[in-house]
């Protein structure tokens, strides 16, 4: 197969495949949670569930000081990672160009020298995560086969994307191809694992938001 | 013109000044993309070179190569350099035709034995046989006749050397490129759709000053040529790089000459060296005309995913199959959910009252 | 056909609004070329080609240069032009095939381009030549 | 009746999980904060107190019942099946290193209320044979006998006596039309009878119409503690009745944690109906007369104070700022803890750990993290308002050394308390 071929290949039939896992997979999971339902509450409310529902999808995305201090790597990097991923996922230029392919809608990108940046942040972040979760007794202990897995396919597009925009190694083709199949990988690892977070922790903090602002609590 | 002078005698015969070799020896290190140091060690070899046999021979093209090298009327470069080696077949250029141009073949062949390059332009058919012959002759016998005795074979534009336009889907005639055919000689693949006249020189003269054939990459390409990506040598990057897109092709965007990613540019992908030795003498490039690259030093440039798609974006309608999914995932995803709803309440129905009674196990 | 100035003919672009950034660190090299010519009488040759430049970007570079003192019209396979920019030592060389055409652009940075002095070769053959109308 | 079993425990299980728990367990990222929000573990280190961890047989059910893929595997024969084993060795997980106090609910960054589910997990450990039996005990005292401690009426009614006699007050019993009927804890009624004079101190003083009921003064609930609903609701249905016999408006909860939340919150829920009555907490009521103006002091405490917020009180029964309005009323000194109210630390002794006598040892262990609190702030004395908590708090100090009385808020109010102003009747 030539490189071509490879990148025609990661382009469309694989990238078709992925996408028909990745969104089908995530709205059977999510309603696979949502029609399970839940009681009503029958007791008095002391305060609006779905005010604290709502409260709690932003407010839980910062910790309060002391917890921040308690767990202040696992704060950090978290923050970074996610930001550096979802920067770079949604404001590089070629990234837009395929959301407005595909969906139409478009917005400004960030210039490339920031993106370039940004990447090689999440790089070292990314790093520093891993290495974390294999020296930190908790989160070693917590780690499963799975964990590792949504760790590689979340680092590869970061590490091909990078490779790729500085064309290290492999030609540009290759490289592009190899980044796009990183990204296939983690779409279809993404529905089966606990990378569905980026989904359901809106629902998972808008219950928790939600209960506790039934009893008058700010979670 | 005796194949016993050196390049130099052959250009003093011609009436060349030494003043005005010496300009010819700057102009190729330049062609060449070397340094401008290199003109004497340029001229020191052509001193010596001897003028050597050159075989052309076109299988599936469309004389695209050979218009690419031959349309200036008066002497480029280019121009100097054929004139000073000894091309004693061309089919498309020679005077002599049939039996006359296959006897020129056979005896160029049989006098420089072991030293000729041969120089191919065009893919060969494997489909059949019939698809391309020459006096009779099948493109691929020839050209395995023909390489056996060459010194070097230089495989000129992109059908010659990845397959080109006959290798495009579904490639009815089952074309090849040279290199798929011939594993045991140095092939030079100078692709391109034509490629860049002053490459096909600069090969031809490396191997004539130098007697050695040029670094070349994994695909075959000269370094010198192909080292660097359009995008990387291009005068439209900044604008990539600041996020300055043309979106269609008469826009503020392409008015003001920003990047032609979006338009389909394959600059990032494609290796060759349009951005800095240009085309109809230095004139421009295709981006610099206001059209993206289309990438075609590239294998398979033609069917690349189509000429105005990014190189990044998918080539299926992702957004159908994602909103098909979406639709299959909801259904499968209500189905599923009312099972496990059914399965629960079924639970609930069959709970057994749970008493004091029941916190300990029965032995 | 094509401009004896090298100019871009078939541009869609609008000059000047197209910036490679290589005119400022191109005018830096000369600088440091002009030193090493007056501490080390070390000559320097830059090819014009092998630099990445946009439309008009050519024509900024020349004009950054300005036109010094000398101008040498040389009639050698094809017209050249090696003119003197205003900084003395740094010479813009152009050279075109018969047919016009740009073939070579180069800025030498050296007292006297050597390819303008008449060259060994082609004295003795115009010697020669003398000889024989005189005979 | 089939007794304990596995299957009743894994039927539990399903039938517990819903749309929240789904979520939960889809959203965790194993990222480990948690531990940090849980004494058990920041006391010990050690990572099997992950609160998260706790759940893991949940989890697996979840996965293997309610997942397309998991039941795909299960089907193919590769998924592990919860096993007996397992829940035996969760056993101690999930009653004897967690208190349910909530603190890793607040932290958890995707939002999991990790102690919600670990009091639906309890309802299949506890079916399945897998409860303390310090709390097995218990709970059947609460269902047999009416009190967890086994406290029968006679035991009230001579302590009633006693508060009469030490107060000069009548103590109202079934009196029909109250307005507020009070339930007590079996602890108060034991440990700190002194509570029931300080109400109706403060109650006469505030012309509260208030009783005890003979039949339902049990506000404990050892049903939600192991987790088993059915149990609860027949503990608060008592209670229902008592107060549509005696046509009461409001029920009060005393200064008891879990009996706040299981009349409050999780009552009308295991009866399957709203109640026709409101359930207040006494701090609430408390508050509500201060504002009123209806409390009215002859003198403030000087001594430091400090508030230990009971978790289900606070955190998961939203009753936080009723006690600091009633503090700041009566104590001149009252110094707030770090990381109080919503955020407090549990004392370690709540959802049941001070019922199940296997944990005493890990409870003061990780009571630590109590005394840090204590040090950064060196009270002169602790309030609460829970009496769980108030002798798990008395326990802890006298093991740490540190002398610091634990004082009953409504009992501190009531110490300071003006005499009643007679004059207006």
């Amino acid at each position: 197969m030539s490189e071509n071929d490879f990148l025609l290949l990661v382009r469309g039939p694989l990238l078709t495949g992925a996408t028909i896992i990745f969104m089908l997979g995530i709205v059977v999971r999510l309603l696979e949670i949502l029609v399970l339902g839940r009681k009503r509450n029958l007791a008095e409310p002391r305060g609006s569930a779905v005010k604290g529902g709502l409260r709690t999808i932003v407010m839980r995305s910062i910790a309060e000081r002391e917890t921040l201090q308690r767990t202040a790597f696992t704060e950090v990097t978290g923050w970074i990672f996610h930001i550096g991923f979802l920067v770079t996922l949604f404001f590089y230029t070629p990234h837009i160009l395929l959301i407005s392919k595909v969906a139409g809608i478009s917005w400004p990108a960030l210039p490339t020298t920031v993106i370039d940046a940004l990447s090689i942040v999440t790089i070292i972040t990314l790093l520093a995560v891993l290495i974390h979760r294999i020296g930190n007794r908790v989160m070693r202990f917590l780690s499963r086969f799975q964990d590792y897995l949504v760790w590689t396919v979340t680092f590869l597009p970061v590490l091909t994307g990078y490779l790729a925009f500085h064309r290290v190694g492999l030609s540009p083709t290759m490289l592009i191809a190899i980044h796009i199949l990183s990204v296939e990988m983690l779409m279809v690892v993404f529905p089966f694992t606990k990378l569905m977070h980026a989904f359901t922790l809106f629902m998972s903090r808008y219950y928790n938001g939600a209960i506790a602002g039934y009893r008058g609590v700010n979670s | 013109m005796s194949n016993d002078l050196t390049i130099a005698e052959a250009l003093r015969k011609r009436g060349v000044s030494r003043r005005g070799f010496l300009k010819f020896c700057a102009a190729t290190a330049s062609m060449m993309a070397l340094p401008p140091g290199m003109a004497p060690v340029i001229a020191e070899a052509l001193e010596k070179a001897r003028r050597p046999s050159v075989i052309w021979m076109s299988f599936q093209e469309c004389t695209g190569c050979t218009e690419s090298l031959t349309r200036s009327h008066a002497p480029t470069v280019e121009g100097l350099i054929f004139d000073t080696i000894s091309l004693d077949y061309h089919h498309t250029l020679q005077a002599a035709s049939g039996t006359a141009a296959e006897a020129a073949r056979e005896v160029a062949m049989e006098e420089n034995y072991g030293n000729y390059i041969l120089v191919v332009d065009g893919s060969i058919p494997m489909g059949n046989p019939g698809y391309s012959t020459i006096a009779g002759i099948s493109n691929r016998d020839m050209l395995m006749e023909t390489a056996a005795g060459a010194a070097a074979i230089v495989a000129v534009g992109s059908c010659a050397a990845f397959g080109g336009i006959p290798h495009a889907n579904p490639n009815p005639t089952g074309a090849v490129s040279v290199s798929d055919l011939i594993k045991d000689k140095p092939i030079i693949n100078v692709p391109g759709c034509p490629p860049i006249p002053v490459v096909i020189t600069g090969v031809l003269t490396h191997f004539l000053t130098f007697g050695t054939i040029p670094e070349l990459d994994h695909l075959g390409r000269p370094s010198t040529y192909y080292g660097k990506s359009i995008h990387d040598r291009c005068y439209r990057r900044p604008f990539y790089d600041k996020g300055l897109f043309a979106e269609t092709f008469d826009d503020e965007g392409a008015k003001k000459g920003w990047c032609l990613y979006k338009l389909g540019c394959k600059g990032p992908t494609t290796y060759n060296a349009c951005a800095t030795a240009k085309w109809n003498e230095g004139t421009s490039f295709p981006i610099e005309s206001g059209h993206p690259c289309l990438g075609c030093s590239e294998p398979d440039f033609w069917d690349a995913g189509g000429f105005y798609q990014a190189i990044s974006t998918p080539t299926g309608d992702i957004g159908r199959t994602a909103v098909y999914a979406v639709g299959a995932g909801a259904a499968a995803g209500l189905a599923l959910g009312a099972l496990n709803r059914a399965k629960r309440d079924k639970l609930a129905r069959e709970h057994e009252k749970v008493t004091i009674d029941d916190l300990e196990k029965r032995d | 056909m094509t401009t004896l100035e090298g100019g871009h003919t078939a541009s869609c672009a609008e000059p000047g609004d197209v910036e490679t950034g290589n005119v400022v660190p191109l005018l830096h090299q000369i600088r440091h070329a002009v030193r090493q010519l007056l501490e080390a009488n070390e000559v320097t040759v830059i090819d014009l080609r092998s630099i990445p430049m946009g439309p008009g970007e050519e024509d900024r570079l020349a004009a950054a240069l300005g036109q010094g003192e000398v101008q040498v019209r040389m009639s050698a396979l094809g017209p050249s032009e090696i003119i003197e920019t205003q900084y003395p030592g740094v010479w813009l060389v152009t050279h075109h095939n018969s047919d016009g055409e740009t073939i070579g652009k180069f800025i030498e940075v050296c007292g006297f381009p050597a390819l303008v002095m008449a060259q060994d070769e082609d004295i003795r053959a115009g010697l020669e030549q003398l000889e024989q109308e005189l005979d | 009746m089939s007794g304990a079993s596995l299957e009743r425990g894994i039927h539990a299980f399903k039938e517990a999980i819903d749309a929240p728990v789904a979520s939960f367990f889809s959203s965790c990222v194993r990222c480990g904060l948690c531990a940090h929000a849980c004494l058990f573990f920041t006391e010990t280190e050690d990572p099997k107190y992950t609160p998260i961890h706790k759940l893991e047989p949940l989890r697996r059910v979840w996965q293997q019942e309610y997942t397309f893929w998991g039941r795909l595997a299960s089907a193919l024969g590769l998924s592990k099946p919860v096993t007996d084993e397992d829940l035996a060795d969760w056993e101690t997980l999930v009653y004897d290193s967690c208190t349910m106090c909530g603190r890793c609910s607040m932290i958890c960054p995707v939002g999991n209320d990790i102690a919600y589910m670990i009091r639906k997990m309890r309802e299949g450990m506890a079916v399945a044979g897998h409860a303390p039996p310090g709390l097995i005990g218990a709970t059947q005292r609460a269902v047999t006998i009416g009190s967890p401690m086994g406290v029968k009426l006679p035991a009230l009614q001579a302590q009633i006596r006693q508060v009469e006699e030490e107060t000069g007050m009548t103590i109202p019993v079934d009196v029909e039309g109250a307005d507020y009927m009070l339930l007590l804890s079996s602890m108060e009624i034991m440990n700190f009878p002194e509570f029931i004079g300080a109400l109706a101190k403060i109650f006469d003083q505030a012309d509260v119409s208030w009783t005890i009921s003979s039949n339902a003064f049990e506000a404990t609930n050892s049903g939600i503690q192991i987790g088993v609903s059915e149990i609860a609701a027949e503990l608060v249905q008592r209670i229902v009745d008592a107060v549509e016999k005696l046509k009461v408006k409001y029920v009060i909860s005393p200064e008891c944690g879990h009996a706040y939340m299981a009349i409050r919150w999780e009552g009308p829920n295991l009866i399957g109906k709203p109640y026709s009555f409101k359930v207040v907490h006494v701090l609430e009521l408390l508050d509500e007369l201060r504002e009123q103006g209806r409390l009215k002091l002859s003198s403030k405490e000087s001594q430091r104070l400090t508030y230990h917020d009971p978790c289900q009180i606070a955190r998961r029964g939203g009753v936080v700022q009723q006690p600091r309005n009633l503090l700041n009323m009566v104590a001149d000194d009252f110094a707030e803890m770090p990381e109080t109210g919503t955020m407090n630390w549990c004392c370690g002794a709540g959802g049941g750990v001070s019922s199940n006598e296997r944990a005493d040892e890990l409870r003061l262990t990780v009571f630590k993290r109590k005394k840090a609190q204590l040090d950064a702030v060196r009270p002169d004395a602790i309030v609460s308002a829970c009496s769980n908590c108030r002798i798990h708090l008395e326990d802890g100090l006298e093991k740490y050394a540190m002398e610091i009385p634990v004082l009953s808020l409504t009992e501190t109010i009531a110490e300071h308390l003006a005499e009643k102003d007679k004059s207006g009747e």
